[in-house]
């Protein structure tokens, strides 16, 4: 049981908005909660109808995924709310796959807002395989969202 | 009526249009900033969307993202609130352009109201009295001080952009004219992007009091009754009432029509607020500004005439007609509003963020509190420091105040210093509950006494 | 009137009390139990005195400690709330023979009512209407057996000191008769300390309607109409309304009147509540019993009447004459208060004591909440389980059961489980909307649907 | 796991508003949480006018005099809010001094309620010397003031 771990999780669990992680592997088990109110994507399912349940899921998918092995994948994430396409055009291949080496000049997706389709590559200094895509295809996200993880 | 409304703020006033949406079964969506996250806009909201980090400027006044999320949730109403992007006639005419309804009046209005100079030749030119000054913005320095000359010092030097006290600069004589004039040149064109200024005679011993007019699509304008806004701190507001404790029924009649008449001359529809100057010994008002969107200190006019502005705003946005004329507009009592910011008033009231560890706010008859705040909540670095409103509601203006010195001893709030302490000091003065108060008591003499 | 009030008691009710004592500028002092050193009542009073530890035993019913607080405190009344010593005539001529004021009725008064038994007697000899049953207290099962005979089965067995629902219970055949007056019996000697029973009629179909009462002490007594109780768990009460949306103008008119006639008859003064059943079926009604104290529920009389009942309870006790007549009273709109509890309502309602982790409590027009929690307060083990009661008033009782609806849903409450989803579920029956409620629909309807 | 673990995780809980960290590994089970909100006396000193700040200086001071040393010290506290003698009457001296050796049967202190001086002696099981007198003569106190600190 190493400290850094922990750390990193917390480190995760800041830069992600988690309130609660647990992981659980060979003889390790690990909860970790935040204080103050639940997150919004818990928040939603408590107060609101099905809309906010949706927006609430992404960020939920988002945080679900992560896990201390994870801690340094540098996140892709959405520049502005809208619904991402994973693919050129309907009947193309993806942009990219997981495995697939990627850098600041590559198009991993499209995110359509307001009927324009903005190419999304990323962040300067991001550079390295795409480890997972964590949207699906036509999935509406917000600012933040975490699209692909680069490792 | 519309079936989902965006709400491009964050705060108590937030929190306010999504209950009066509630009420009127229209759906929520709140576009949030990272630092909104755990705000109780974004838990009271249908749906909550993340538009960009903390500071405003990536969110909350990103006009990109707003309307991108108001697609994404397929709204067809935005309401700005205040501050952020409500006066901003640029953001309400691509909100239209979009087909979506912006909750205030035509840009068309907006524009002609939102530059001090333009407002004043349109009250001018519709017979509203005016602070004797430069017609338009000053040219230069000799203009200025011909100017200053004409009307006679002290004069005011206003940023025709500026707000909030903002670009605005007092000069009792040439020297200071000038030196004052590049200052408020310089603080409005970073503060706004356009640094004009106009020149206007000081009142020396004012009253800021100011008409809520509320107009229809269908060429109806009403005006709600006065708020008395006197006691500021550096051109802030800090307490606002109704009915001004100072004016006679003459001058409050005359006032509103003012109003009334400037609106319609603007084409006006929706909630505004028509700003004007008393001067308490020429015993005369005179235009000052409007301000094109709903106040901070909307609920003492809520309260003294038992309505729901904000919903008014939706009602009349959708096309409905104003459900009452002039003569139906009878205020009722006493009402006084006290802002709760988190600021620490014994230390030139500097914001003081941070987490809010115990909360409970007071409640009974005639008290109100609109607020975003509870225990746990913290406060962020990037916006006003407001924590709540607090608002009383008497058969008098004594009564008010008795209902108002109960209501802030029973304010539980710790972790973070707040004004709650100045606000007791304030209402226990005998000049303040005397009226002797004018726009610059706070500063020149509550402050120092 | 009077300078510094005791308030014996605790929670929701103690804050109240205080808030009332502020309005009128009297001083308040509470006494509280070890478990309650946190309350939101301590924070509030002026002087708080603890008197024991958390079992109620050693503190809110140890008269002894209250008194030596009281002349500690220098008080010169105490206000005993609801529930603990409220109904204690003991308690209230100890209290007065002190020199203290007890704010309450005579402690006769309270002897002749508290006593269901003697209040029966009483109502009867005034010609209020009261259930077929005992004159008295039944000597034995025989004279059990018989009676219940004569008024025909099924009956209802109900202790005379009993209260809430214990002590009470009922019989369709001789054999279920002699069995429960020995189990009623036995559980109100344990829980009255008086096993007494009395054998009534049941009413099958039945609303419990009751009248507010109020009276001073110069032999005014009047009525501030009813509340309709009938949404009840186990003879709990979940929800109060006024005015009740079953009964005509006429009997509204014929309760009120007994009620009065029957507090007279008592020589009664101060808050008080009769109580009645109203058969659906026969279209009568029935008294039932009277309630020397401020209710939980008073809130909704409050709300339609736009008074302050706890005020008035001060005022009177301090010997002033009622400011108002019988014909003054013209209740408007319609009030609603549900209770809500730290209790898993789909378990049983089982008390969830234990932390509220995040409290934001509705608010707006036509919303008023009663409460002593806060985040971060502990709800302790020792009382009953009441987090708030939530009050709407609307313009009738469909507008009010939409701010009902509204006001639920805005309500935000973490880490403990509470009545709120239960509120939210039953507002929305169309039976409770078209008012098919019994006193039984809940146990034997609702709650298995 | 030592103790300079347990140090990392409660500085980490600190940094970031965790409220409570679980861990469980093999042959090792950790749980941290955080503490509730401000005590009575702060709320009284915050909230409330003189008498309420009194009455809570009581407290503050019962509170305020323990220390780590003074862990195994038995309290005598109040039984009934009332006025502390500490002698039988003005002109005599008081009922204990600090070294003087007390146990149940001895009168430490007279409290004053409803004009009945009630007798106040050690609970049973509590023998031993008077370490500290924690009130004034004439003092008011509340149910479980302490009195005195045995030891």
């Amino acid at each position: 049981m190493d400290i850094k771990v922990l750390k990193e999780i917390t480190k995760l669990m800041n830069d992600n908005d988690l309130i609660e992680v647990e992981v659980e592997s060979k003889g390790l088990k690990l909860k970790l909660r935040k204080a103050g109110p639940v997150a919004p994507t818990v928040m939603h399912a408590v107060a609101a109808p099905a809309p906010a349940a949706a927006a609430s899921t992404l960020a939920a998918t988002a945080a679900a995924t992560k896990s201390a092995e994870e801690a340094n994948w540098k996140p892709i994430t959405s520049p502005i709310p809208g619904t991402v396409y994973l693919k050129p055009n309907p009947d193309a291949a993806n942009f990219v796959s997981e495995g697939l080496a990627v850098d600041p000049a590559k198009v991993v997706c499209l995110i359509e807002a307001m009927k324009v389709f903005n190419e999304i590559k990323p962040d300067v200094g991001i550079n390295g395989q795409i480890k997972r895509i964590c949207v699906k295809d036509g999935q509406p996200v917000e600012y933040g969202t975490v699209l692909f993880l680069v490792g | 009526m519309f079936k989902r409304i965006l709400i491009a703020n964050r705060g108590e006033i937030a929190v306010r249009i999504i209950k009066s949406c509630k009420r009127l079964g229209i759906e929520t969506c709140v576009v949030f900033s990272t630092a909104d996250r755990e705000s109780l806009a974004v838990r009271l909201a249908d749906v909550a969307i993340c538009i960009g980090p903390g500071p405003a400027k990536g969110s909350y006044l990103n006009i990109n993202n707003i309307i991108a999320a108001a697609e994404l949730a397929d709204v067809d109403a935005i309401h700005p609130g205040f501050g952020f992007l409500s006066e901003n006639s640029h953001f309400a005419q691509v909100v239209r352009d979009c087909q979506i309804e912006f909750i205030g009046p035509l840009s068309e209005s907006m524009e002609a109201l939102g530059n001090k100079a333009k407002a004043k030749a349109l009250a001018t030119k519709a017979g509203v009295p005016c602070v004797p000054g430069s017609v338009g913005s000053v040219k230069d320095q000799d203009e200025a001080i011909k100017i200053a000359r004409q009307i006679g010092y002290p004069v005011l030097i206003k940023a025709v952009a500026g707000g909030g006290g903002r670009g605005m600069r007092e000069a009792h004589n040439d020297a200071s004219l000038v030196s004052g004039l590049i200052s408020a040149q310089r603080e409005a064109e970073a503060a706004f992007g356009n640094g004009d200024c106009i020149i206007e005679a000081f009142v020396q011993r004012a009253r800021h009091i100011e008409i809520q007019i509320i107009g229809d699509k269908h060429g109806n304008v009403i005006s709600l009754g006065e708020r008395d806004c006197s006691t500021q701190r550096r051109h802030q507001k800090l307490v606002e009432e109704s009915p001004s404790p100072v004016i006679t029924p003459d001058i409050r009649k005359a006032m509103s029509a003012d109003a009334v008449k400037l609106s319609k001359a603007a084409g006006y529809y929706n909630a505004g607020t028509v700003e004007f100057i008393y001067d308490l010994d020429r015993k005369s008002y005179y235009f000052l500004e409007m301000n094109t969107r709903i106040q901070v200190e909307h609920p003492v006019t809520e309260m003294v005439n038992d309505i729901d502005l904000i919903a008014l705003m939706i009602k009349v946005a959708a096309g409905e007609a104003l459900p009452f004329k002039q003569e139906d507009i009878k205020p009722k009592g006493h009402a006084i509003e006290v802002r709760v910011n988190a600021e620490d008033w014994q230390n030139n009231f500097s914001p003081c963020p941070g987490k809010i560890s115990m909360y409970v706010a007071p409640s009974g008859k005639g008290i109100r509190v609109d607020s975003h705040c509870y225990a746990g909540y913290n406060i962020p670095p990037h916006y006003d420091s407001m924590i709540a409103k607090l608002i009383v509601h008497g058969t008098d203006r004594a009564d008010a105040l008795r209902i108002l010195e109960q209501a802030l001893s029973e304010y539980v709030l710790d972790g973070v210093k707040t004004t709650i302490g100045f606000h007791q000091r304030l209402i226990r003065d005998p000049r303040f509950v005397n009226n002797e108060v004018t726009t610059k008591w706070v500063d020149d003499v509550f402050m120092k006494s």
